[in-house]
C-alpha cells in the first residue's frame, strides 16, 4: 500500500477517495439515520429530564465532533508545516466549515436542552461558552483562508493561526470554567465524552456518534477534492496568464 | 569575497519564475540584470538578498553579507535625514554617518524631515543607507527609476566607489544606469518552463 | 410518534434545526463539488486546446 | 535593538496619534457606557472593572494594525528583514513599542476613568495592577494578529476577528482579578493566571509572529 505520504499526491488522493467515497457516505447515512431513529423513537424518557434527553443524540455527537474536527485541523496544519503536503493543508481548509457547523449544532441543541432546566434560552454555562469561543476560532480560521489569494501563503498563515488558536482555545476553556465556577452548577448530564447514562440510551448514542464521524469523513473527502480542483484551476489560470 | 550562484531557481506565488541561473560576481565587479518587466528580476534579487528561500540551487554568500534596496527606500518621512541614517547606522552597528552624508552631499539637508526630500534626494538617502550598512554586496532593484541625469551620474559614482573599495553589486534595471563597465546578464533565457499540464503533483499544474 | 410530554417543542425544535443544518452542509458541499468539477474540466479543455 | 525601539517611539510621538489615539478611544468608550446603561451608580460600580478592562482591550485593538502596516508600506520592513536583527527581536520590539505608546497610557488613565464609573475604592489598586500585567499580553497577541494581516488590503476587520478570541483568557482573568478584590475575595488566583498568560505570550508568541512575517515577506 506504500506509505501514507503517498496519498499526499493530489491526483492519487482524488483517485482513492473517489473509490472510497460512496461506501463511506452510505455507511454514514445508515449509522446516522439508524442512531437518530433508534434514539428518538425507541428509547424511554429519562425520569428526571423527561423527553429532553432525546436531544443527547444530537448534542453529544456534535459537541464531540466540534472538538475533534479542530484537532484534525491542528494535525493537518502540523503535517503541512513539517512535510509541506498540499493535500493536508487543503483538508484542514475543507474541514473547517464542517467543524463550525458541528459547533453551531452543539450550541443550539445545548441551549435548547438547557432551556427547561435553566429557564432561559442562553445560559453562560462554562461548557456552552467554550463552544461559543471555539465557534469564533472557526470563523477566524475560515476568514483568514478567504482573505489571502496566494495559496501557499494562505496555507502557511492558517496553519500557524491553527496552532496558536489551539493553545488559546485550551486557555479559554480553563478561563471560562474559572470565570463562571462560583455562579452556576454544571448541567446535570455531563456533556463530555464519557457518558454516564444507562445502557438503553448508550447504544443509540454510540451509533449516532459513529454516524457523525462517518458523515464528517465523507464530507471532508468530498470537500478536499473540491479544494484540490479549485487549487488546480487557479494554478492553470495563473500559468495561462504568465505564458 | 565573491558571490557565486549555481543553478538557482526562484518562485513567485508558488510558481517557478526563473530556473537554472548560474553566475558569479568577483570583487570590485558589478552585474546588471536585464529583462522585461515581470520576468522575475525582483524575485531573483529578493531571493539572493535572503528575503525568500530559493526553490532550488545555492547562493554563495549568507544573508548577512547583503544590503538590499527595493523600489521603496524605507524612509520615514517624519524623521529628519540625520535621524533616518543614524537609525540604520545603529541597526547595522557601523560607525559615524558623516562620511556617507558627505558622499551623497546630504549634509545640507541633514535636519530636514525626510518627507520634504525630492525623489532624487530620497534615492541618495537610500544609497547613503547602503554605505552605512557596511555590507560588501549591494543588491539594488531599479535604483535609477525617477532620477534625473545628474543623480544617475552621482549614483554611478557611488557604485564605482563601492566597487573600488572591494565591494560587489548586483543590480536589476531596464533603463540606463550610467555604469557602462558593468557586465550584463539577460534573464529571459532562464525563464522557467511551465510544468506539464498533466503532471498533477507538484504545484497542482 | 413517542409521547414527548411538555418538552415536545424543545426536542422537536432541536431535531429540526440540527437536521436542517446537516442537510444544508451536505447539499452545499455536493453542489460546490459539482460546480468545481465542471469549471475545472472547462479550464483544462481550454488550456489543452490552445496550450 | 534599542535603536528600533527609540525610532518607533519617536515615530509614534512625532506622527501624533500614537499616544492620543488609544487614550481618547478609551475615554470615549467609558463615557458612552453610562449613556447606554443608565447613570444609576450602583449598577455602574458593579460593571466598572469589566467596562474598564473592555475599554482598554478595545483601545489596544484599535491601534494594532499601525504597528506593522506603516513599515510594510514604505518598505522598511523588507530592509529590517535583511538587517542583523533576528525577526523575533524585531517583532518583540514592535510589541514593546506598542505597549509603551498604547498599553501604558491606558493603565495610567484607568483609575481616573474609574471615578466616572464610581468604581469602589477597593478596586483601584487591583485594577491598575491587573491592567499593568495584562496589557503587555494584549500587545504581544495583537502583534501576532497584525503580522497575520499585514499584507492584506482591508486587514482591519479581519485583524479584530482573529485577535478578539485570543484576548478572551486575558480579559477574563484581568477583569476577574479586579472584581474579586472589590468583593473582598482572594484575588491571587486570577492574578497568577494573568501573569502566567502574559509571560507565556511574551516568551512564545514572537516566534509565531516572526514565522508569519517571514511568510508574508516572501
Amino acid at each position: 500500500m506504500g506509505s501514507i505520504w503517498e496519498y499526499a499526491n493530489p491526483k492519487k488522493f482524488i483517485a482513492t477517495t473517489d473509490k472510497v467515497l460512496p461506501w463511506v457516505s452510505l455507511l454514514a447515512l445508515v449509522a446516522l439515520v439508524g442512531g437518530l431513529v433508534w434514539g428518538f423513537f425507541f428509547t424511554p424518557d429519562d425520569y428526571k429530564q423527561g423527553s429532553t434527553v432525546k436531544i443527547i443524540y444530537l448534542h453529544v455527537p456534535s459537541a464531540l465532533m466540534a472538538i475533534n474536527v479542530w484537532i484534525m485541523m491542528l494535525v493537518a496544519s502540523l503535517i503541512w508545516i513539517v512535510r509541506r503536503h498540499h493535500v493536508s493543508a487543503l483538508a484542514a481548509k475543507a474541514a473547517a466549515p464542517i467543524g463550525a457547523t458541528m459547533t453551531l449544532i452543539a450550541l443550539i441543541t445545548g441551549a435548547i436542552w438547557g432551556q427547561p432546566m435553566w429557564g432561559t434560552w442562553w445560559e453562560w454555562d462554562p461548557r456552552l461558552t467554550s463552544f461559543l469561543i471555539l465557534f469564533l476560532f472557526y470563523l477566524g480560521y475560515m476568514a483568514l483562508w478567504s482573505a489571502i489569494e496566494n495559496d501557499d501563503t494562505a496555507a502557511d498563515l492558517t496553519s500557524i493561526l491553527c496552532l496558536v488558536g489551539s493553545v488559546f482555545a485550551l486557555l479559554s476553556r480553563y478561563a471560562v470554567n474559572f470565570w463562571n465556577q462560583g455562579l452556576h452548577q454544571g448541567a446535570s448530564l455531563s456533556m463530555d465524552k464519557e457518558e454516564n447514562v444507562a445502557d438503553v440510551f448508550y447504544y443509540p448514542l454510540l451509533l449516532s456518534i459513529a454516524g457523525f464521524i462517518l458523515l464528517f469523513i465523507a464530507l471532508v473527502f468530498l470537500r478536499t477534492q473540491t479544494e484540490i480542483r479549485a487549487r488546480r484551476m487557479r494554478a492553470l489560470l495563473a500559468r495561462e496568464r504568465m505564458s | 569575497m565573491e558571490l557565486n550562484v549555481s543553478d538557482l531557481s526562484v518562485s513567485r506565488g508558488g510558481i517557478a519564475v526563473l530556473e537554472g541561473l548560474s553566475f558569479s560576481i568577483l570583487e570590485g565587479e558589478a552585474l546588471v540584470l536585464r529583462g522585461p518587466n515581470g520576468s522575475g528580476k525582483t524575485t531573483l534579487l529578493r531571493t539572493i538578498a535572503g528575503l525568500q528561500p530559493p526553490l532550488r540551487g545555492t547562493i554563495g554568500l549568507e544573508r548577512e553579507a547583503m544590503a538590499y534596496a527595493g523600489h521603496s527606500d524605507g524612509i520615514k518621512s517624519v524623521l529628519t535625514v540625520r535621524e533616518n541614517l543614524q537609525f540604520w547606522a545603529d541597526v547595522f552597528e557601523t560607525g559615524a554617518i558623516d562620511p556617507a552624508l558627505q558622499a551623497f552631499d546630504l549634509s545640507a539637508l541633514e535636519n530636514r524631515p525626510a518627507g520634504g526630500l525630492s525623489a532624487g534626494q530620497k534615492r541618495r538617502l537610500g544609497l547613503a543607507r547602503m554605505v552605512v550598512s557596511g555590507r560588501p554586496v549591494w543588491v539594488l532593484d531599479e535604483p535609477t527609476v525617477s532620477l534625473d541625469l545628474a543623480s544617475v551620474a552621482m549614483f554611478a559614482e557611488a557604485v564605482r566607489a563601492h566597487l573600488a573599495a572591494g565591494g560587489l553589486a548586483l543590480l536589476a534595471t531596464h533603463i540606463d544606469l550610467g555604469l557602462s563597465e558593468a557586465r550584463m546578464l539577460d534573464v529571459t533565457p532562464f525563464k522557467a518552463i511551465p510544468p506539464e499540464i498533466d503532471d498533477f503533483d507538484g504545484d497542482f499544474l | 410518534m413517542p409521547d414527548l410530554g411538555k418538552y415536545a417543542q424543545a426536542v422537536l425544535a432541536s431535531y429540526a434545526v440540527s437536521i436542517a443544518l446537516i442537510v444544508a452542509m451536505i447539499v452545499v458541499s455536493i453542489l460546490r463539488a459539482r460546480k468545481m468539477k465542471v469549471q475545472l474540466k472547462e479550464v483544462e479543455g481550454r488550456i489543452k486546446s490552445n496550450g | 535593538m534599542i535603536a528600533l525601539l527609540i525610532r518607533d517611539l519617536r515615530l509614534a510621538v512625532r506622527a501624533g496619534g500614537g499616544f492620543g489615539l488609544g487614550l481618547s478611544f478609551f475615554l470615549i468608550v467609558v463615557v458612552l457606557v453610562p449613556f447606554g446603561v443608565g447613570p444609576e451608580s450602583g449598577l455602574l460600580s458593579t460593571i466598572a472593572p469589566g467596562i474598564l478592562w473592555l475599554g482598554a482591550l478595545l483601545a489596544c485593538l484599535l491601534s494594532l494594525d499601525r504597528i506593522l502596516a506603516l513599515d510594510w508600506e514604505d518598505g522598511s520592513l523588507d530592509l529590517l528583514a535583511t538587517a542583523p536583527l533576528p525577526m523575533e527581536a524585531i517583532v518583540s520590539i514592535k510589541s514593546l513599542a506598542h505597549w509603551i505608546t498604547t498599553g501604558l497610557p491606558l493603565v495610567l488613565a484607568a483609575p481616573v476613568l474609574g471615578l466616572l464609573l464610581n468604581l469602589p475604592d477597593a478596586g483601584y489598586g487591583p485594577l491598575v495592577l491587573s491592567l499593568l500585567i495584562g496589557t503587555p499580553a494584549l500587545s504581544v497577541i495583537g502583534t501576532f494578529g497584525a503580522a497575520l494581516t499585514v499584507g492584506l488590503k482591508r486587514g482591519g476587520l479581519l485583524l479584530s476577528l482573529l485577535v478578539l478570541p485570543l484576548y478572551v483568557p486575558t480579559l477574563i482573568f484581568g477583569a476577574e482579578m479586579a472584581r474579586r478584590s472589590i468583593e473582598g475575595m482572594d484575588a491571587t488566583p486570577p492574578l497568577l493566571m494573568l501573569a502566567g498568560i502574559t509571560c507565556g505570550t511574551i516568551a512564545l508568541l514572537p516566534f509565531a509572529s516572526a514565522a508569519v512575517l517571514r511568510v508574508n515577506l516572501r
